[in-house]
């Protein structure tokens, strides 16, 4: 068995991933997240993961291979780098064998991907600029509203009369939520109203990397967010969406990255070391 | 142009008449497995009816299928079905919508399905689409495919070389593809006399068209013209039909002109007539009645449109289809359509409209699907202000995507131009 | 010459929106005439037979200013116009005699409209490429248009163009081509000496170069780049398609070779090899530069193709012939002519099981990140998928 | 007294200018709109009706001998204290609506702990709020939102950590709090206010201790003009959405042609950057709008933006156009889309950029795209005059003048300090024509046909 790391560097969030494989086999032993909070992401993760090793009582010498994901490119102490859609398909894959494609909700960009039984990415789509449904348009509404991050799943299943915010821009659809505010519409209704709008988008995604069945699994940041899960699942129950597909998410869905960054890690260290190959590629 | 718009809205005798034509063409296509009757598939810009009339080749067109799709509010659905099957959001939603609609079992608007064409026709290139559209269909159809390439008239005028290559192209690959597909022999004279129809019809036409010059105009030169220009443009040019409807309506006008009538609207009678406009770019068809209610409802009239000359400009530079030189004056046709010409004409043309139809400006709606109208609109805009001395205003719309008809934008944009020419006139009177 | 000598020259040039050495190639002679052309394709030997220098005019980069442009053209419209008309309103193209407007899209068709009405000064042409492939009838068409065009050229330069001038040109231009090819060729078999960002310089620096300087300068970079020490990277090969009017910002092309993928094929700046074949020489030499349109023109989305069963099979061609593995669309946001056309060129990889993937970019696209994404993951899986 | 008072209602701040017969400007007010429109509405109504109290005693004062030469030190003084008095006021309804959240579930166990912090916490912000209203002292805004919110976290933080309590406990039911507090309309008891703060400034400063006789008559007797709302126009962002009649209702465009008209009569080119939409105006030599752009629906570089900014840098907005002034070198930025803007500066300041370039960069950027805007309405004809928000931002300025000069040559531009106001000023003028019978930029008009 040799030992891996996943470092995904998000836009809002750090996570890594610790892991030993070998084959087909592997244990997942340890992770940790944190939020960057206009701090450098950089030093943080790499702050980050020598923490996570030091609590299992290891060193960077002990590890086969860093594998770096998201914005992780141009860390210097990593092995190689996966891109994000590679590593969240095989993260999506370990966490729910049936997965057959990933909705990647983070805090500023949606991809939809559609992946085959081995976590190979077959199609995707990416949200465009426009994208007033990502985790930091959310945050800001929530601190707008006086309600923390988690208590935002839960308040959206509350809610009896959505009101839909319109548009495509973050910025005016945060005047809409500000002017929904002085019409007294509840925060249930209008974090609900988001989500759906949320929801739309992200299903339209889905719908346009021709995903036909399977489970789809939800990863990132908002797949924590349990009025945004439940919002997709209703989208697909709704018969009019014409998917026959089941939305799954998982409590270390926010690791996907990471997860996926560890497992490919030790995948192509055992190519490398049967080509002989480690010293060049790192 | 859409049978079932004009019913709820207009009930004059035309009005009835333009229905029945357009239901037995649809019904003449959609019985063509049993009948047997050719079909081909075409665009209104330069459209060879008076050609395929002598094939006995029956005419569909997509762009008014998409239209009438549109008007009935089915497009939405059927372009983001092709915008699944991999077409871009950014291109004509013209084409998506038609392709869309094959997605969803090609049904006509008379609710029965649309057979296969047996010919492809596409006879004017003054749209780069049209030629992408064509190879779309083309890989879905697989059918003969003819294509006549329109030189653009970038230098303002039609050189001998850009007729005689058309010319060439309808004698040496239009017409010998038809009469294969068709099994018909050609026969000039034929062409001849449905030309001489056409000219009839076309007459009656710009002398509706036209009318409008009157202050206090009897018709709208844009939403209404989209109902009076229908036949002509489509697949009744040359036919027995449109004379009679052309004539029909002609008389119609001259008695709401005899009696001071402003245009019908489908709200009913239209108000006094505060503003007159000429507008360039087609309109929006998704939100047709509501984005027309936004001109009436504040009496503004359209005396002028360039898209009452897309499928053909007659009012302009007098042209006409003559019977004497069928295969030339079918080049020239082509050539001259709205389009076709270069921007500087284009320009010219709409001051002169602003002028001879005493119209306070010159209004764009521009429409997102179409470069071919919409790339170079801001700066006909500015010259047409500085020649005419008259404001101009700018809106942005499409033609069948409802995501992108923006009601309150809209309606802002055209109550600060119409209080903007209202101030003016005010501040005139002040002046002076 | 270094490589890097010469790339820093290519460089410079490519950076340069006021076109210095275009202007002292003008200045050196006096009467001498400058004539630009927007993309696709503009048959160059006839300018050069008249003694002026052609020049591409291939919008503003990814650092121009738009100010202007922007009044002039609905946000929905690519960007190349708006940037191209920036550079005329700020007299960036004052020395420029004559601009050809090529039959592209119906966005280049107006512009030259555009161009009409905002510098009534300078001679402005639509030109027109026939889109019937009869040499009697769009032969015969393109021949006359071509005999108008070297007429105006005539008028503007007060000059006679002999057949012999043409002649000459040809075979200028024929040698040009020659070793365009060469270095296109030389990427297919050795991308990782030849960085498509390079690549892509030097071809660029025959935009605004007299032909004959930029065929040395060809010739210097093959000599040096086979001495430049450079390892292969564990790079996928890909063809790039798409970008053959607006040209990606520098930094998207670096950005998808960065990760993870070598661009063995593509269709940047196509002017300089639309022909494929060598012209020749003998006989009328207007019906042969008319024939070779016809006949042994590259295929690209703004030529109708009259045959369905031929549509999109040159890519499948480019693919093979490259050995690369997939094909990355990179089309310019809103470009028609690109868009309309990619869905047909997908059915044809799909049933030759060629992989691949698309987005699109604008000239000044500032975030490359979401494109290495894109690019990165392809890579990825074609590496992981066919390692394992 | 008659008063016409034009409001305009921005994505950011609401704006009132109040008017009397002759067209003389006699109070202004701005507040947030971040709450209630209703609210804002009457918030900066009530504000420029209190300015115009302030008018009133200048013009009251200046008979009075014993404060000649000293009038102004004399209003400054007595608005200060009575800003203080506003904010002690607010301040108190913002601590008992903290206080009221307390019990909420949420934080149980934490009751405790929670009242005693909010206590200390409450308690230094009043202490500060002396010295923050001290002659001379400078404020980072003129909102409570911002003035206390900005303390509130800063103070709560420490506060926080000391009693062992989380901090985003306190911050949860600050925020909860705010939007009541600004969602409810102001408290009235102006003159009380006042009176109060006439004691304060004679404790402040004696010299002002002038009989009652002397000074209270002319503070009652303008405290005693009745201000009649004789006719009130509102204009501004998504004029739908405004708390007025249909009647008083006119377009922004109209209202802001026409009011840097009467700023500067010779104007010919307006230019408003405001939060959510940018507008380039041509008008003609009597003010009449002759042709006008606006930025699509896409907000990309507006005022937001440079909020958006500040939030990711932890900054006021006041604070940025200083520090982008200080650039060496500007960085390029090519996107101005608002919701990626944060993005954006990380990726530059990740690239070992400096804040102040990049910074920099941004505010070209903006400008870069009014740019465009105004060169799509008719480009600039002399004179030339910058309005909104965002010419309160010297960088922002400085660029615009650079490239106003760069793109059409000298040309005079107008930016008053009070520039924020034009689309008020415009509308107020409106109201007085209205009331006068005229109509014109009224939209029911156009609608009756
Ligand atoms: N419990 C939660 N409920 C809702 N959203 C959450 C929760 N936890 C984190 N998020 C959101 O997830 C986002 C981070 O997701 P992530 O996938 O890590 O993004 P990135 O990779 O771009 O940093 C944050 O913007 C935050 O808004
Ligand atoms: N003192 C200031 N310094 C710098 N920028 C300011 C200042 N005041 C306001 N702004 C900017 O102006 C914007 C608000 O402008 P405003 O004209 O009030 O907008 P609106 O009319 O849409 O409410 C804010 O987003 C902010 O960026
Ligand atoms: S500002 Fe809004 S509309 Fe504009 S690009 Fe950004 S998200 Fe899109
Ligand atoms: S681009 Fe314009 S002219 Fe061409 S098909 Fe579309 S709508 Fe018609
Ligand atoms: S980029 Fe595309 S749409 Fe734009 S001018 Fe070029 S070919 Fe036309």
């Amino acid at each position: 068995m040799v030992k891996t790391v996943g470092i995904d560097v998000g836009t809002g969030v750090v996570k890594v991933a610790l892991f030993e494989v070998e084959g087909d086999k592997n244990e997942w032993i340890g992770k940790r997240v944190e939020r960057i909070r206009k701090r450098d992401p950089y030093k943080l993760a790499e702050d980050t993961m020598d923490d996570l090793l030091k609590e299992n009582g290891l060193t960077r010498d002990d590890i086969a291979y860093i594998a770096t994901t998201g914005e992780g490119e141009s860390l210097e102490f990593h092995t190689g780098h996966f891109y994000s859609m590679t590593t969240h398909a095989r993260g999506a894959i370990y966490l729910n064998p049936e997965s057959r494609s990933v909705l990647d909700v983070g805090a500023l960009h949606g991809r939809a991907i559609r992946i085959d039984e081995h976590g190979k990415v077959l199609d995707y789509r990416m949200t465009s600029q426009c994208a007033s449904g990502s985790g930091q348009f959310l945050e800001n509404i929530a601190r707008y509203l006086g309600i923390t991050l988690e208590e935002i799943g839960e308040l959206s299943q509350q809610s009896d009369d959505p009101e839909v915010v319109s548009g495509i821009c973050a910025v005016l659809a945060e005047t809409d939520v500000i002017n929904m505010v002085s019409r007294s519409i509840s925060a249930p209704n209008i974090l609900k109203g988001i989500h759906i709008s949320m929801s739309n988008r992200l299903l339209k995604l889905l719908r346009a990397t021709k995903v036909m069945e399977g489970d789809v699994m939800v990863t990132g940041g908002l797949a924590l967010d349990t009025g945004l899960v439940a919002t997709m699942a209703e989208g697909v129950a709704d018969p009019k969406n014409k998917v026959n597909v089941t939305i799954k998410s998982d409590p270390d869905s926010i690791y996907a990255g990471a997860i996926g960054a560890a497992l490919w890690g030790g995948f192509r260290y055992e190519k490398l070391q049967e080509l002989g190959q480690l010293q060049e590629a790192s | 142009m859409c049978a079932d718009v004009t019913t709820d809205v207009i009930k004059d005798a035309s009005m009835l008449k333009q229905k029945e034509m357009i239901a037995s063409n649809y019904d003449k296509i959609t019985s063509a497995p049993e009948t047997g009757v050719k079909v081909s598939s075409t665009f209104v810009p330069g459209n060879l009816n008076e050609l395929t009339m002598c094939f006995d080749i029956a005419n569909n067109l997509p762009e008014i299928n998409a239209l009438s799709n549109a008007m009935r509010k089915k497009t939405g659905a059927m372009i983001s079905d092709a915008e699944k099957m991999g077409h871009s959001e950014d291109v004509c939603t013209y084409v998506k919508a038609d392709l869309g609609m094959m997605a969803k079992g090609n049904i006509a608007p008379n609710g029965k399905p649309m057979p296969n064409p047996d010919m492809l026709l596409l006879s004017y290139t003054g749209c780069y689409t049209f030629l992408k559209w064509f190879e779309l269909l083309r890989e879905q159809y697989k059918c003969p495919t003819v294509m006549l390439h329109v030189p653009y008239e970038g230098e303002g005028k039609i050189t001998k070389n850009m007729r005689d290559y058309v010319v060439k192209q309808l004698k040496e690959e239009v017409i010998p593809t038809m009469e294969q597909v068709s099994g018909v022999k050609f026969d000039i004279d034929r062409l001849r006399e449905y030309m001489k129809d056409s000219a009839k019809a076309e007459d009656d036409l710009v002398w509706v068209l036209q009318s409008a010059k009157n202050v206090r105009s009897p018709i709208d030169a844009y939403f209404g013209a989209v109902y009076y220009i229908g036949p002509i443009f489509s697949a009744f040019r040359g036919t027995k039909d449109a004379v009679e409807y052309y004539s029909l309506l002609r008389s119609e006008i001259e008695e709401r002109l005899a009696k001071g009538l402003g245009p019908v609207t489908p709200e009913g009678e239209m108000g006094e007539e505060k503003y007159r406009l000429v507008v360039e770019g087609p309109p929006n068809w998704t939100n047709f009645r509501e984005f027309w209610k936004m001109f009436h409802e504040d009496g503004a009239v359209v005396v002028a449109s360039s898209y009452s000359k897309v499928g053909g400009v007659y009012d302009y530079d007098g042209f006409r289809h003559d019977p004497q030189n069928p295969l030339e004056s079918l080049a020239e046709y082509c050539m001259g359509c709205y389009t076709n010409r270069n921007l500087p004409d284009r320009t010219t043309m709409m001051a002169d409209l602003v002028e001879e139809y005493q119209a306070d400006g010159l209004l764009i709606n521009s429409i997102k699907s179409c470069n071919s109208f919409a790339a170079g609109e801001l700066l006909m805009l500015r010259e047409v202000e500085a020649r005419t001395g008259k404001p101009g205003a700018f809106i942005e719309t499409d033609l069948v995507d409802p995501r992108y008809f923006s009601p309150a934008n809209v309606k802002n944009r055209l109550e600060s131009y119409f209080q903007m020419i209202e101030q003016k006139r005010q501040g005139g009177a002040q002046a002076a | 010459m270094s490589v890097k000598e010469i790339i820093d020259r290519c460089e410079v040039l490519f950076e340069d929106v006021n076109f210095t050495s275009a202007r002292e190639w003008k200045d050196a002679k006096p009467g001498r005439k400058v004539v630009g052309y927007l993309p696709i394709y503009v048959p160059c030997e006839i300018i050069h037979a008249a003694g002026m220098l052609p020049i591409g005019i291939l919008g503003g980069g990814s650092d121009l200013e738009v100010i202007h442009g922007d009044a002039y053209y609905q946000s929905y419209i690519c960007r190349i116009p708006r940037s191209t008309v920036e550079l005329g309103v700020t007299n960036r193209l004052d020395f420029i005699d004559g601009m050809l407007f090529p039959s592209t899209c119906d966005v280049i068709r107006n512009l030259s409209g555009v161009w009409k009405l905002m510098f009534p000064e300078v001679m402005a042409r639509y030109f027109d490429t026939p889109q019937n492939y009869r040499k009697d009838i769009g032969g015969e068409f393109y021949k006359n248009d071509l005999r108008e065009l070297i007429e105006s050229l005539e008028e503007l330069g007060g000059v006679k163009v002999t057949d012999d001038d043409l002649r000459n040109s040809i075979e200028v231009y024929n040698e040009n081509r020659k070793w365009v090819n060469k270095v296109y060729q030389y990427r297919k078999d050795k991308p990782w000496k030849t960085p498509s960002a390079e690549i892509y310089l030097l071809m660029r620096a025959g935009e605004v170069l007299p032909p004959e300087e930029h065929t040395q300068m060809m010739q210097d970079y093959l000599a040096a780049v086979e001495n430049e020490e450079r390892r292969m990277k564990d790079n996928c090969r890909v063809v790039l398609n798409g970008s053959f009017c607006e040209q990606p910002p520098l930094g998207m092309i670096k950005s998808i070779e960065l990760a993870g993928c070598y661009i063995v094929d593509d269709d940047f700046i196509m002017a300089n090899r639309m022909i494929t074949t060598d012209i020749s020489t003998e006989g009328d030499p207007l019906e042969n530069i008319a024939n070779a349109f016809l006949t042994d023109s590259m295929p690209f989305p703004s030529k109708f193709e009259p045959s369905e069963e031929e549509k999109g099979l040159y890519l499948a061609d480019y693919v093979r012939q490259s050995g690369a593995e997939g094909v990355i669309f990179a089309a310019a946001s809103f470009c028609d002519p690109a868009l309309l056309d990619q869905p047909l060129l997908y059915h044809v990889l799909d049933d030759q099981k060629i992989p691949y993937i698309a987005f699109q970019f604008a000239e000044n696209s500032g975030q490359m990140q979401p494109i290495r994404e894109q690019a990165g993951t392809f890579a990825d899986s074609i590496k992981l998928w066919s390692a394992a | 007294m008659k008063c016409y008072i034009g409001i305009d209602l921005g994505s950011t701040t609401t704006k009132a200018i109040l008017m009397d017969d002759n067209m003389d400007v006699l109070g202004q007010g701005i507040t947030n709109s971040r709450s209630n429109y209703d609210t804002a509405a009457a918030v900066s109504k009530q504000e420029a009706m209190i300015s115009t109290r302030f008018t009133l005693f200048h013009r009251a004062f200046e008979e009075i001998p014993q404060l000649e030469g000293k009038v102004d030190d004399f209003l400054g003084g007595l608005e200060r204290n009575f800003r203080l008095e506003q904010y002690l006021e607010q301040l108190q309804d913002l601590r008992d609506t903290c206080a009221g959240f307390v019990d909420n579930v949420r934080y149980k166990g934490m009751e405790k702990a929670m009242v005693e912090a909010l206590d200390t916490t409450f308690g230094q912000l009043a202490e500060e709020a002396i010295p923050l209203f001290a002659p001379g002292a400078e404020r980072k805004s003129d909102f409570f939102r911002d003035i206390a919110g900005g303390r509130f976290m800063a103070i709560s933080e420490e506060v926080a950590k000391q009693a062992d309590l989380s901090y985003d406990v306190l911050l949860n039911v600050y925020d909860k709090s705010i939007i009541e507090v600004e969602n409810r309309p102001p408290a009235g008891d102006l003159a009380g206010k006042f009176m109060r703060a006439m004691d304060k400034l004679v404790t402040e400063s004696p010299e002002f201790d002038i009989k009652d006789a002397e000074l209270g008559k002319p503070i009652q007797e303008a405290l005693d003009v009745e201000l009649e709302e004789t006719f009130v126009v509102g204009t501004g962002y998504g004029r739908v959405r405004l708390p007025f009649p249909k009647d008083h209702i006119r377009s922004e465009i109209l209202c802001h042609g026409l009011g840097a008209h009467m700023m500067y009569p010779e104007t010919r080119t307006v230019l408003d950057i405001g939060g959510q939409d940018t507008k380039a105006i041509q008008v003609d030599g009597q003010g009449i709008v002759e042709n006008f752009q606006m930025n699509d629906r896409c907000a990309a570089g507006c005022g937001r933006y440079l909020g958006y900014i500040a939030d990711e840098m932890n900054m006021g907005v006041h604070e940025l156009g200083p520090l982008a002034s200080k650039a060496t070198k500007v960085a390029k930025i090519n996107s101005t889309c608002t919701v990626f803007a944060g993005a954006e500066l990380r990726d530059r300041l990740a690239l070992g950029e400096k804040r102040e370039d990049v910074l920099a960069g941004l505010h070209r950027a903006i400008i870069l795209r009014a740019m465009s805007i105004i060169s799509r309405s008719g480009g600039v004809t002399d004179q030339f005059t910058f309005t909104g928000g965002v010419a309160n931002n010297e960088a922002a300025v400085t660029e615009l003048k650079k490239l106003i000069e760069e793109n059409y040559g000298k040309v005079t531009i107008n930016i008053d300090p009070d520039s924020i106001y034009t689309g008020a000023l415009g509308g107020a003028a409106f109201a007085l024509r209205a009331a006068q019978g005229d109509t014109t930029g009224q939209e029911e008009e156009l609608g009756a046909a």
